[in-house]
């Protein structure tokens, strides 16, 4: 934004609490005690754009979920997956990322197709969409399945041998698999694990909703979403799929 | 194996920010844990039965579930409904003390009842109220019992207080798991953190030697 | 002074004193001998309502212990009770030892308090370890504070349970002398010991308990050469 | 507040399994730690001073760090070398029992320097030696004081199991916040957690109780 | 039978024995006293090494106990210890108690070692308890047993350190009698004690210690009647 036309005295702006948990790279993660990530830089551009402050903070997963129930949190960014299920309980922002399952396991572990998953141990993060597609292949809490409490949890258990396969969102996968490139392991996608879309997270009826739809338009139309995104993942967003999910 | 030392050196900072946290949350704790643990255990020794129920509950339930539900339903159920927004400190500071009321309130009560029943005696026969027997001749001779195991339960607080990583309020073991997840590495930062924690528990218990042996030699005036 | 009548103390359902009637005059020194485990502690500790008392009735000095609106403090402050194993207040120096009660019971003032402290410490012979921690003392010396500390209240009666038992043979003497001015001196006491030299020297009576009764009370010398009862006789013929 | 029962009932079955788990985990735990605990207590009541050395080492490292540290170094640092796959539930059950044996051996050593010195001496003037006096006179003492601090050193286990849900090791608590993390709720799985905890600790107090007081009448035979 | 030369023991700073020097023949009974303190139990716990020695020589039954190659076991089966709290082992039944050593220290077969035990419970009075626990016992009776149990080893010489003040005053007679008995079947022993009605009747001679030092000896009525030392007067006076 231009500096001058804005209201100089940043104390006017409104401060949001914001919860994410900041073990999935690259979207948010510690960088020795600062969390950043793509969420971050995105939901700062939005936050500008909608005339608000952001502190984000580190809460967890389920700390994060709890606090925008109760109203302790103005907005949870942490690649919140967009679920029917989940709109129930917590507003979502229009959609501002594709992404789908994918799984990671190590180099020699017979694993060509999500069906491979069954009678291999899984590692999932509790209460994600990770663990929601590894369950529609191996049974609901079947016990194959072990939930963490962090998604870095789960790559350290497949580290560890723990579990011989993670189930996570594509971006973190790949991500992993770049940032260890010693710890030998692959991944695979699927067909059957179904498209899904990122959106930011609000408690039920936020009037913040609007606000930081409009901006994250705006945020397409002016550039600053391709920058951020190149930043992060460099390439071009194909911003026509989220538009034409936004419809949905 | 390797170790990359320059991982605890780029967390160094926050390690030790994290330690000072981990000492003051469990100063915190075992303060206001000392006070209501005095008041349950004076409570919890009433002749009464009735009044006795609600304080013999309290330290049940205490000390009969994990700390890690305490914690979790306090940081996320109890607290919420109090303050806005919530923060973990604020949630791990009332479970530790709360949790070590239940155990204080043990220790107050174990001193009190460890002064020979012949003191309280001697002190009724001259005439003495049971108030002021306990004021002026129990409980001044309690405190001495009381400190040692009172030490022992800081230090247990130090390291439970670890448990606060789960709520990510910001001490010692939720850097310790940062750096972790940062770099999905185990020794460096896990040794570093159990070495700062052995240094602190450590430290305590000698501490605690030279005030205990202080204490016999000032027995000996 | 005191007068007992039909008392009866059990423990659950041990009855361990189970008729016990006395009266003692003032001035008197009554000794109470008999078997361990016959109920002479029980006995003293119901004069001073350190036990409650399960029947009978007690009257100190006039008043009735088991009368409900008699303060139970009062009496005590009547009644000195001295302990086998003395009970000082480790955490306290001789002088505050003895202040203690005066100063809080009897609201009395500090510098009147200590006056009075050490003109009893003189008393006892202990007057240069007034500002002394009781671990500092022997046992004998331990025991005379005892002693100074109950007087301190001004007591009517002095009760004692086996004063000197706990005490090595060397200090046995010093706290006999003590006892045998404070009867002397006119002072009502009842005495639980083992020391029959005590009893034949100072006591005015000698009373035999066992299992709960009085078997037989009788003047010392009357009491130890010409016991009535069988039971007297065995014990004395052991002991002596 | 509304308090949704459907959402207990549906995971009773996991609670229930996970409960056998926390059981069957915190018995591995208590009787690997007594082995251990028995060999390390007499290794540091040792003469030579270094024989003592590394079993005095390895209590203050036990005993001074915390629990949560000790299991995600064992988990995901020192197990792994030696099994593949790795299993939390074998993870926990190693760190509870080195973790308990440090405890253990200060219950052991306590209870063997509890038995009056007479006792020693008196063996001794008989003409036994060291080990036959330790053998036929204090051990057998020293087993009955054990006991009841030994049975609060289960129900300790028993709740620092809890951890092992960090490791994803399917105890109880990780079916509480299985559940939590499913329908983010907070109430109905914790609350449900926290009293089957309360329950299993409180029983065994109960069973720790009437051991004690059965010993206390068997020493008046 | 003893011969101690020139023994000296310290704990720590602290010289507790300083010049102790003493024979007693086989068969003698000496009796040791003395103020708190001055070393007698210390003096009788080197003869069975249950403390080290500092310095000086003990020979026991020609054995030199400050000799390394002395094997320390044997010693003390040869020398057998009677302490002031019974020390009986509680879990065993007083058979067992008694049993114990000579069936893991003299390898002795059970049924020898019982019909052993029966008889020395028979000498102290004893036997119709052989099936049950030191906890029912009065203290009498747990020190006569001790007693029983020191001499299944067969020990040529006995060592008492005040088997009777921790005892109620009716049951000192019981233990003193089983005392005069071994002394009169011409045990060696040394008995710390303060009976001196026992001293009388049983020592053949009497040792006054204070201070580390022996101070003076003498046959008991010479050294009770006629002390030589101040001190000895001193003591004497406080405890006769
Ligand atoms: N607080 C108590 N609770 C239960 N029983 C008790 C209590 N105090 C004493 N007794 C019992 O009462 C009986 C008499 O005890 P008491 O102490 O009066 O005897 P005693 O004559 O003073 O003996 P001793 O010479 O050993 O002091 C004993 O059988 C004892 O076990
Ligand atoms: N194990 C020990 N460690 C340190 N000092 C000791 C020890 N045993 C005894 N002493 C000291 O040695 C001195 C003599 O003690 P000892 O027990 O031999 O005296 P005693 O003549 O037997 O006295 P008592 O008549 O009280 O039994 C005392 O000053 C005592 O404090
Ligand atoms: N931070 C995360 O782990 C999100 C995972 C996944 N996108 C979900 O919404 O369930
Ligand atoms: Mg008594
Ligand atoms: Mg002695």
């Amino acid at each position: 934004g231009s500096g001058g036309e804005q209201q100089s005295g940043s104390e006017d702006k409104k401060v949001l609490n914001v919860g994410t948990e900041a073990t999935f790279a690259p979207f948010e993660f510690m960088d020795k005690g600062e969390v950043s990530g793509f969420d971050v830089d995105l939901l700062n551009a939005a936050a500008e754009e909608a005339g608000y402050e952001v502190d984000i903070k580190n809460t967890g997963w389920d700390a994060m979920l709890a606090g925008l129930q109760s109203d302790q949190l103005d907005i949870g960014m942490s690649g919140v997956t967009i679920t029917d299920e989940r709109k129930e309980t917590y507003d979502f922002s229009s959609p501002y990322f594709e992404s789908v399952s994918m799984i990671v396991f190590k180099e020699g572990t017979n694993i060509t197709k999500a069906e491979d998953l069954k009678g291999k141990k899984i590692g999932v993060q509790n209460g994600t969409t990770g663990q929601i597609a590894a369950e529609a292949i191996v049974g609901k809490n079947d016990s194959s399945i072990s939930k963490y409490e962090a998604a870095a949890l789960t790559f350290q258990a497949l580290q560890s041998g723990d579990v011989e396969a993670v189930v996570t969102d594509i971006a973190v996968a790949l991500e992993y698999v770049k940032n260890n490139p010693d710890a030998g392991v692959k991944t695979v996608s699927d067909e059957q694990f179904t498209p899904e879309y990122y959106g930011i997270v609000f408690s039920k009826g936020s009037e913040l909703k609007a606000e930081f739809d409009e901006a994250l338009n705006t945020l397409y139309e002016n550039g600053t979403y391709t920058e951020i995104y190149k930043k992060w993942f460099d390439e071009e967003p194909n911003l026509d799929v989220l538009k034409e999910a936004a419809v949905q | 194996m390797d170790f990359r030392f320059e991982i605890v050196q780029d967390y160094m900072p926050f390690f030790l920010k994290g330690m000072a946290v981990t000492i003051g949350v469990s100063l915190a704790g075992i303060l206001i844990g000392l006070i209501l643990g005095l008041f349950i255990a004076l409570g919890n020794m009433s002749s009464n039965k009735l009044i006795r129920l609600p304080f013999n509950i309290y330290i049940n339930i205490f000390r009969g579930t994990p700390l890690l539900v305490q914690l979790l339903i306090i940081h996320f159920g109890i607290v919420p409904m109090f303050m806005s927004p919530s923060d973990p400190l604020v949630s791990l500071i009332i479970g530790l003390s709360l949790n070590s009321a239940a155990y204080i309130a043990e220790i107050f009560r174990a001193g009190i009842q460890s002064i020979d029943k012949g003191q309280m005696e001697a002190a009724r026969s001259l005439g003495m109220t049971r108030v002021q027997a306990m004021k002026l001749v129990i409980l001044p001779q309690a405190v001495k019992r009381v400190i040692p195991p009172l030490g022992n339960e800081f230090i247990v607080l130090l390291k439970e207080s670890s448990l606060g990583s789960v709520l990510a309020a910001p001490e010692l073991m939720y850097w310790g798991r940062a750096a972790a997840g940062q770099y999905i590495r185990i020794w460096e930062p896990y040794l570093t953190v159990a070495l700062i924690y052995l240094v602190l528990t450590l430290s305590l218990t000698y501490l605690m030697n030279y005030v205990e042996r202080r204490m016999k030699t000032d027995d000996l005036r | 002074m005191i007068s007992v009548k039909n008392l009866k103390k059990s423990f659950g359902d041990n009855e361990v004193l189970k008729d016990i009637s006395l009266d003692v005059d003032s001035q008197e020194v009554v000794v109470v001998i008999g078997p361990s485990g016959s109920g002479k502690s029980t006995f003293i500790r119901c004069l001073n309502m350190l036990e409650t008392i399960n029947g009978g009735q007690v009257l100190i000095d006039g008043k009735d212990l088991t009368d409900k609106n008699t303060n139970i403090n009062t009496i005590r402050t009547d009644v000195g009770m001295v302990f086998q194993h003395f009970n000082l207040f480790p955490h306290k120096t001789i002088l505050d030892n003895i202040t203690l009660a005066p100063m809080n019971v009897r609201k009395m003032k500090k510098k009147e308090a200590e006056e009075k402290a050490m003109g009893l410490l003189e008393k006892v012979g202990l007057a240069e370890k007034a500002s002394a921690y009781p671990e500092s003392l022997s046992g004998g010396q331990k025991q005379r504070v005892a002693i100074a500390r109950a007087l301190a209240m001004e007591p009517k009666i002095m009760l004692f349970d086996e004063p000197t038992s706990a005490l090595d043979p060397e200090m046995v003497g010093e706290v006999l002398e003590v006892m045998k001015q404070l009867a002397k001196d006119g002072m009502t006491m009842i005495v639980v010991t083992h020391e029959m030299g005590f009893a034949r020297e100072v006591g005015d009576r000698v009373i035999f308990m066992d299992n709960g009764y009085i078997i037989e009370q009788n003047e010392p010398t009357a009491l130890f050469d010409k016991p009535q009862h069988k039971r007297t006789k065995a014990f004395l013929s052991k002991v002596l």
